[in-house]
């Protein structure tokens, strides 16, 4: 069975999910959550089975589609992310029906399905056409999700502003590929790759392609200056939409991304030094205006955005720095174990934000205060994915760090690394003050709190994973590392 | 398998099962007691050799290189050593604390200690940010001030701290990116130190690595101007935690410039900019903090000053660089380490009984607690230096080491800051006199009421004590582990 | 002759419109398809290319395929959106985007 | 062996006595006096024992790197065999006579215990073979004497006083220091006496040698010479040494008077190649030694409190030995070398007999403030002679050695001794002044007698005064003796006490000498004949110059003020600076940030569409144009 036929499996799930919540209204939701669980599961099983060649695939999407590392290495991440972010709605529905219309969560668990197969075939995309409609089909399907509160004020404004500031980067994405085909005379990666590498295309109008394209995915991936969304919508959406959004549509547009840079900075490119210094700048840009506001944050949720803007430009950072001559540390490579490692601490700090709303608590940082009293085991494991986002070593976030850091060094990017630095030492201070909350003794007699045995099984994971790899990176990187054939036609 | 590996393993484990519900006190007390033991053992099988052993590897990363590398040489045994005693004294000198103070202290200890014995810089520096942490957490959850105020302390310490380590870490980076052989970079002490050697960086280039590292590892251990944070955070923090932070993990920085620092860059703190920004600093430290912590008027202040001021004596070593001063660097970590952490120690016991620490209420205590007031005057005698405990061992031979290179009329920078920081010598005798003699002299203030520990909880600084003498007394014992040229 | 440069004049154009309209218009309804005429513009720009980028003499059809693709794409955003600002509407009886502020910090 | 049985047995002592008194209860006196006992056999051992010179030899390892070796090692020659003899001698003495002194005090244990070990670090110091050595000795001579001024700590008094001895000896270590580190680097790493005697005679450091710098060897010995000041309490260091007689007195007769002050004039001695390498020095020395000589003496004729009268006659003495050295060292420059064979140092002669009858005296009067129930005030004495007939026959004794009365006491030999020094000097000035002081002397040790033991008693506590038990008075006994006949040669020469020879025979010295004895004696005889109250009566000698209040006054600002200035220079500058400037920095940034983030969907829509074209003009317009 080749990958495509069980992404379209999975699409095939989620529609039939969808249509049984439209015509069986009695339908438990834990039946249905889990039996999108178990699609998604089997989906990742039979994915890991499956045969990772591009010859697998069917005739007619070769054209279309490659199954390189990379792809496949996302894919598998979207599958794991959306069985978590999925889990992780079961985990919250209590409190997640209060605010919809019917006191239901029908489309919570057949769109997420969708939104799954949207980013699979992204990582696989091999042209234009196919990351945008792709995109689009992860983006519309986020428009709904991250709007489905709607009983809750907070939820619906987040939905509008996404709805907008979604559509007008459409706009901006759409135009760009106009002007990058318009230079280029094509929309597939190798072609505008081998374009971009002959000196006779008109420079000035693949940089205006160029930086409008990436303006439209850098709202994607939440670059300053297309960040703003990003905490209204992450504080405004359901806890596992937001963690869903900030770990899987931020791994989209990354996984895009790498392919429209390998592309654009090709060996010899015409541009490629001008978007090298594009990336340095809104990399920089990005990590300070991410860190420092995050600083005056009292959500914890709203502060997990503005973390996840700032853990943006580090890898909008990693991106700049592409393969030197002298260390064998591809950029591309960097980001994935970046976002690898990404993965297991934040959707464990929206976990650990999903299970104390679930016992109706608030997202604030004093809402934090005496967690470790309340509940021992929850506090460690948020103290672990913290510390993790704070970069501290022994966690997996601080490998991440280490990466983009010794790339800027290696390639004498100073004023982007000091930038990078102090965003580092800002994060140090706010998740520090989270912590410190947790563990503050002052005003602690609220009562314990409890949480169901899989949650504290799928947190602990959660939480090993990010020791494990922050101590024992070598699977991750023998996965992540084995030769990719660059996406480069010469 | 190393015995090293070991010894930085049984502390975290330690941690982690009293972390989860094991009898705090037995656990800690019996690992830290069993590590004394291993380390003592390991160093008594190190005697009379050189260079590093105990050496084994563990590959975690194959680009960059990195891996769970251990080794131990006569400086990370003396600091292992250091750690170890410490750590049992101050574990054992916790009564009715919940758990946490245990596993912190343990954490911090087990860290230290992987800081010591690791020689992989990835591994030298994760384990000491590790130890980091439960400082923080513990000066702003349990610091003996109101929440605001701790909290603030806190803060302050973090923030210097965090931002050292990531200057440090730049740092590292650069040296990293600079001595890495071959394509991969690797972050092995001893494959950059060979690297170094054979290819070694022109000494512009040396200064300025060095000057990032010096500023990384020195806001580490409160090298002036970056010190502000060093004695608040002493003042405040729980009794165990200000023992190992001040006596043990402050070490880290000067550990690293001398491990790795020095020998990559030998000629990055000679460079004369660098050197006389160094010597400014360390004078800053000496004789600034000399005189602040003259001014101070309660207990705790003047221990916490005074930490930050003998560390411009290390820092000298370390600016002078000859085989001298930098052993008698080491030996000074090691007994400032000692005595620091017996004095905070007994501070902290006198805090709890008392209730205060400034001296204009205190005085007398010598007629109440006499065995007391002998423990305390090990810690303020070696803190003054003198000899026959080790402290004086250390300073002397850093003060000679800055003279072996000396012509008869000329007097270099470096010796000048040696004569300038003499009087800090007699600075420090001045303070701490003037605090042992309103705290134990005089007579009996009133309405104070004191009495000396029970033996069992006397144990602890004995033994603190008991190492002052004996390796003052014998200091070769200390150099012997050295014996090769640093 | 009308050539490339005319259509992407007019495509330019048709964008900055847009865009100034939902950077200035208050109305989410009139923002929103404001957004649409900057899709649009993109697929004037598209076809514009295609049109001018002959392959064996015809034109270069898979840029056209991008523009059916953006049709559809936009036909499916208005769908949810109009949906969502309905919903909207419904909470806050109007559909001023100063009605949505909430957020924010 | 010998040595090290009279280096460690002490420590031992020192170190089981403190450590378990209270196990050890009353058999820590016994450990202690037996130790100086023992030490004393010791040392007679060594007194007997064959000459072979200059056997400096390794004891103990103390520091060991590389080429550079700082030990334990002894150098036993004729000055430290006599040094020696003299403070086991009176240690053991003193030992004894604490015994009875010391015999209702609680924290007996304590002070044996400390007595111990100020043995073991004056023992050390005089064997001490290096520079290093005995520097470590010197501070540890130090902490001994700290313990033992601050034995009564729970009296204020005693508290500053022994805080203030530590920290103005420490003053004096801080140059001592110096000194010997620049001796260290000069010599090419080696502190040994040796090598650095061999070194100035004919090495790296002679005058003749290559890089020779004059002002490299005055700065050495000046150096050197502050640690000497320190410990011998020489002007301005001298403050700490009167109030050091809040000490129990056996104490104050043991290291303020015959041992320990008396380090500073033996290590100047140890290193008197170093003095005579520089004129200058030399000169300072004998100037800084006269003048603490004669102020030392102005200030004692008007004390009232018998252990100060004799304290600041220590002073002067140390004084006088002080200028002996310089004088010694200024004579050898003009080529006066002494003659004969082991020409002694007049400085270590007088040393060696002030410290027999010092401490007799001290002892003495320690008898009697023991007998009066802790009386000091000599006006509150009176009539003692009747009351305590050996305690005031050998009390006279010591007084007339003292005085220096001409041929009977040792004092007249070895005052004549350095009177002659100062004579041969060159320097009319050491010389007049020596005679002056001589004249103080009598002056103000006979006053001391005839107030304290003639006349009536004028309170009770004098009225019933009675003779001292016989464990105290035995010392008294054996000093008096040694007072009398320590300088004659039969007695001298196997103590290795060697009487220094004079050049030419010094008619005017000898006179000049009994002249000063007799002058000071009638003076004060008829001025305190019969008298209840003091006649003169001189604010400035009874303050002693107003040197406490000066250094107080200088502590003050140059200190305390200084520090609070630095403290708040630091808080405001440093901690400002470094944190609160880029801490503020960042918080007004980070605060700047979140306007951005105002909510208002137009504000993004602006912001977004700025971007682009922000965004559009770098990548299209900047960029290129840096050719980045």
């Amino acid at each position: 069975m080749s990958v495509f036929t069980i992404e379209a499996g999975l699409a095939l799930l989620g529609l039939a999910l969808l249509l049984v919540e439209a015509f069986k209204p009695d339908i438990s939701r834990r039946t249905l959550g889990l039996t999108a669980i178990a699609g998604t599961a089997l989906a990742l099983v039979l994915f890991i089975f499956a045969p990772h060649d591009s010859a697998s695939l069917p005739g007619f999407i070769r054209p279309w589609h490659q199954l390189d590392n990379l792809a496949l290495f996302y894919k598998g991440f979207a599958l794991v992310i959306t069985i978590l972010v999925l889990w992780l709605t079961l985990e919250c529905a209590p409190y997640l029906t209060r605010f919809t219309v019917d006191g239901k969560l029908g489309e919570m668990f057949s769109l997420p399905l969708i939104v799954c197969v949207g980013m699979m075939w992204m990582a696989s995309a091999r042209d234009l056409v196919t990351v945008f409609v792709s995109l689009e089909l992860v983006t519309v399907s986020f428009y709904v999700l991250v709007a489905f509160a709607r009983k809750s004020a907070f939820s619906l404004e987040a939905g509008v502003k996404y709805l907008i500031l979604g559509a007008l980067s459409t706009g901006v994405l759409v135009y760009g590929i106009a002007w990058i085909y318009g230079a280029t005379g094509t929309m597939s990666f190798d072609g505008i790759a081998k374009a971009l590498a002959n000196p006779a295309t008109s420079k000035s109008t693949a940089l205006f392609g160029a930086a409008v394209l990436l303006c439209g995915l850098g709202f994607k991936v939440a670059a300053a200056p297309f960040h703003m969304w990003v905490p209204d919508v992450y504080q405004g959406a359901p806890t596992p939409v937001t963690a869903f959004l900030s770990v899987g549509s931020k791994a989209a547009g990354f996984v895009v991304l790498t392919r429209a840079l390998d592309a654009f900075m090709v060996e010899g490119s015409i541009i490629g030094s001008e978007i090298q210094g594009f990336l340095l700048v809104v990399g920089s840009l990005t990590v300070l205006l991410g860190s420092l506001p995050a600083m005056f944050q009292t959500s914890v949720k709203r502060l997990l955005a503005y973390s996840s803007i700032s853990h943006a430009g580090y890898l909008l950072l990693a991106l700049a720095c592409r393969e030197s001559a002298r260390f064998d540390l591809s950029s591309g490579s960097v980001v994935a174990f970046y976002l690898a490692t990404y993965l297991p601490m934040t959707v464990l700090g929206f976990l650990g934000l999903g299970l104390m709303r679930a016992n109706g608590l608030g997202e604030d940082i004093k809402d934090f205060a005496g967690l470790a009293k309340r509940n021992p085991l929850l506090a460690l494991l948020m103290t672990i994915s913290f510390a993790s986002l704070a970069g501290l070593p022994l966690t997996a976030g601080f490998l991440g760090k280490l990466f983009v850091f010794l790339g800027l060094a290696d390639h004498g990017y100073w004023g982007a690394l000091s930038c990078a630095i102090i965003a580092a030492a800002a994060g140090f201070y706010y998740y520090f003050k989270t912590i410190l909350a947790m563990y503050t003794t002052e005003g602690t007699d609220v009562p314990a709190l409890a949480f169901s045995a899989p949650a504290k099984a799928v947190a602990g994971a959660l939480a090993l994973a990010i020791l494990i790899l922050g101590v024992y990176p070598k699977p991750l990187q023998n996965v992540l590392m084995s030769d990719r054939p660059a996406v480069v036609a010469k | 398998m190393s015995v090293l590996e070991l010894i930085i393993a049984l502390p975290l484990l330690a941690a982690l099962a009293v972390g989860l519900g094991a009898p705090a006190r037995a656990a800690s007390l019996g690992a830290s007691f069993i590590n004394l033991i291993l380390v003592l053992a390991t160093t008594v099988q190190y005697w009379g050799k050189t260079g590093l052993a105990f050496t084994y590897s563990r590959p975690i990363l194959e680009n960059p290189s990195l891996s769970f590398a251990v080794g131990a040489d006569g400086i990370s045994l003396i600091l292992a050593l250091l750690t170890t005693l410490v750590m049992l004294a101050a574990i054992w000198q916790i009564e009715d604390r919940p758990p946490i103070f245990y596993v912190s202290s343990l954490l911090i200890g087990g860290g230290a200690l992987g800081a010591f014995l690791t020689t992989d810089l990835f591994f030298i520096y994760a384990f000491h940010e590790l130890a980091l942490i439960p400082t923080f957490l513990m000066i702003a959850l349990h610091g003996r001030a109101e929440p605001a105020q701790r909290k603030a302390v806190a803060w302050k310490a973090t923030i210097y701290l965090g931002a050292g380590s990531l200057v440090l870490l730049a740092g590292l980076v650069w040296l990293v990116l600079e001595f890495s052989g071959g394509s991969k970079l690797t972050f092995d002490l001893e494959a950059l130190r060979s690297q170094a050697q054979l290819n070694p960086l022109p000494a512009a280039k040396q200064a300025q690595i060095f000057f990032v590292l010096l500023l990384g590892f020195g806001s580490l251990v409160s090298l002036f101007p970056f010190h502000s944070w060093a004695a608040p955070a002493y003042a405040t923090a729980p009794t165990p935690v200000a023992m190992l932070h001040s006596g043990v993990l402050k070490k880290f920085g000067l550990y690293g410039l001398i491990r790795i620092a020095l020998p990559l860059l030998p000629q990055g703190a000679h460079v004369e900019w660098v050197q006389n920004a160094l010597l400014l600093m360390l004078l800053g430290n000496i004789l600034v903090m000399g005189l602040v912590t003259i001014h101070a008027s309660r207990l705790d202040d003047t221990l916490a000053n005074s930490s930050v001021m003998h560390m411009g004596y290390i820092f000298l070593g370390i600016a002078a660089g000859t085989d001298l001063a930098l052993k008698g660097a080491v030996i000074l970590m090691f007994a400032h380490g000692i005595s620091i952490a017996l004095l905070f120690g007994l501070c902290g016991r006198m805090r709890n009984q008392l209730g205060t620490l400034e001296y204009n209420k205190l005085g007398g205590l010598a007629s109440h607690a006499p065995a007391f007031t002998v423990l305390f005057a090990f810690g303020t005698f070696a803190s003054i230096g003198l000899p026959g405990l080790t402290n004086f061992a250390g300073e002397v031979l850093i003060f000679l080491g800055n003279f072996t290179e000396f012509k008869a009329g000329t007097l270099t920078s470096l010796q000048w800051t040696v004569i300038l920081a003499l009087w800090g010598v007699v600075m420090s005798a001045v303070y701490m006199l003037r605090a042992y003699r309103s705290i134990f002299h005089g007579s009996p203030a009133t309405g104070l009421f004191m009495i000396d520990p029970a033996f069992s909880q006397r144990v602890p600084f004995i033994l603190l004590a008991t190492t002052l003498l004996v390796t003052g007394c014998c200091p070769w014992l200390l150099l012997n582990l050295m014996k090769s040229a640093l | 002759m009308i050539t490339l440069g005319h259509y992407l004049v007019v495509s330019g154009m048709l964008f900055s419109l847009g865009l100034a309209g939902v950077i200035a218009r208050r109305n989410i309804i009139i923002v929103y398809m404001c957004l649409e005429m900057m899709l649009s513009a993109a697929n004037l720009a598209l076809v514009g290319f295609s049109r001018f980028h002959l392959v064996h003499g015809l034109p270069d059809y898979t840029a056209q395929s991008l523009v059916f693709f953006t049709i559809t794409v936009a036909a499916a955003e208005v769908a949810v959106g109009l949906a969502i600002i309905v919903a909207l509407f419904r909470s806050k009886q109007s559909v001023d985007v100063e009605s949505v502020t909430k957020l924010q910090g | 062996m010998n040595a090290s049985i009279i280096l460690l047995l002490p420590f031992f002592s020192a170190l089981v006595i403190l450590l378990g008194h209270r196990q050890l209860k009353g058999a820590s006196v016994l450990i202690s006096v037996g130790s100086s006992i023992i030490s004393f056999i010791a040392c007679l051992v060594l007194l007997a024992a064959a000459d072979d010179e200059n056997n400096n030899k390794l004891l103990l390892p103390f520091l060991d790197v590389g080429h550079f070796h700082a030990n334990i090692d002894v150098l036993i020659d004729k000055q430290s065999r006599g040094m020696m003899f003299i403070v086991s001698f009176i240690g053991m003495l003193v030992h004894l006579f604490s015994l009875g002194y010391m015999k209702d005090d609680d924290a007996k244990p304590r002070f044996f215990g400390s007595l111990s070990l100020f043995m073991f670090s004056m023992t050390g110091i005089v064997l001490a073979g290096n520079l290093i050595m005995m520097f470590i000795f010197w501070e540890l001579v130090g902490l001994s004497s700290y313990l033992l001024i601050g034995h009564w700590y729970q009296k204020a008094s005693a508290a500053e006083a022994c805080k203030k001895a530590f920290l103005t000896n420490r003053i004096g270590d801080f140059g001592f220091m110096i000194g010997i580190l620049l001796l260290f680097g000069a010599n090419g790493g080696s502190v040994n006496l040796d090598d650095l005697a061999t070194a100035f005679k004919s090495g790296p450091l002679a005058p003749d040698a290559p890089g020779y710098s004059a002002g490299f060897t005055t700065a050495a010995a000046l150096c050197i010479f502050l640690g000497a000041m320190g410990k011998s309490a020489q002007f301005p260091l001298h403050v700490w040494l009167p109030d050091a007689m809040e000490g129990p007195t056996p104490v104050s007769a043991l290291i303020h008077a015959a041992t320990m002050v008396a380090a500073g004039v033996y290590m100047l001695v140890r290193v008197s190649f170093l003095i005579e390498a520089s004129p200058l020095a030399a000169e300072i020395i004998a100037g800084i030694g006269c003048f603490t000589a004669l102020m030392a003496a102005l200030m004692a004729t008007q004390q009232n409190d018998i252990k100060r009268v004799l304290a600041y006659s220590t002073l002067s003495q140390l004084g006088y030995m002080v200028m002996a050295v310089g004088a010694v060292a200024m004579a050898a420059q003009h080529g006066h070398e002494a003659h004969g064979p082991n020409p002694g140092h007049p400085a270590m002669f007088h040393l060696y007999t002030h410290a027999f009858f010092k401490a007799m005296l001290f002892l003495g009067s320690g008898a009697v403030i023991y007998a009066c129930h802790h009386e000091q005030d000599i006006w509150k004495m009176g009539g003692l002679r009747k009351h305590m007939p050996v305690t005031f026959w050998t009390f006279a004794i010591g007084t007339l050695a003292l005085m220096g009365l001409p041929y009977v006491t040792s004092g007249f030999y070895s005052k004549e001794g350095i009177l002659g020094a100062a004579y041969d000097s060159g320097c009319s000035i050491l010389f007049h002044a020596g005679t002056l002081t001589a004249v103080l002397t009598s002056f103000y040790m006979m006053r001391l007698l005839i107030v304290a033991f003639f006349g009536k008693p004028r309170t009770e506590s004098a009225h019933h005064a009675t003779e001292v038990p016989m464990i105290m008075l035995l010392p008294l006994v054996l000093l008096a003796i040694f007072s009398i006949f320590s300088a004659w040669d039969g007695f001298a020469t196997p103590l290795q006490a060697l009487k220094p020879a004079h050049e030419r025979p010094h008619t005017t010295v000898l006179v000049a000498s009994i002249l000063a004895f007799l002058i000071g004696t009638i003076g004060a005889i008829y001025l305190y004949r019969g008298k209840d109250k003091d006649p003169v009566n001189i604010k400035l000698f009874a303050n002693k110059f107003y040197f406490d209040e000066m250094y107080a006054v200088i502590v003050r600002v140059c200190q305390d003020r200084l520090a609070w200035i630095v403290t708040a220079l630091e808080r405001v500058f440093v901690d400002g600076l470094i944190v609160r400037l880029p801490t503020a920095i960042i918080a007004r940034l980070g605060a700047a940030t979140r306007l951005l983030q105002g909510g208002h969907l137009q504000g993004y829509t602006f912001l977004l569409g700025g971007g682009v074209i922000g965004v559009v003009y770098l990548v299209v317009f900047v960029l290129p144009r840096l050719g980045h």
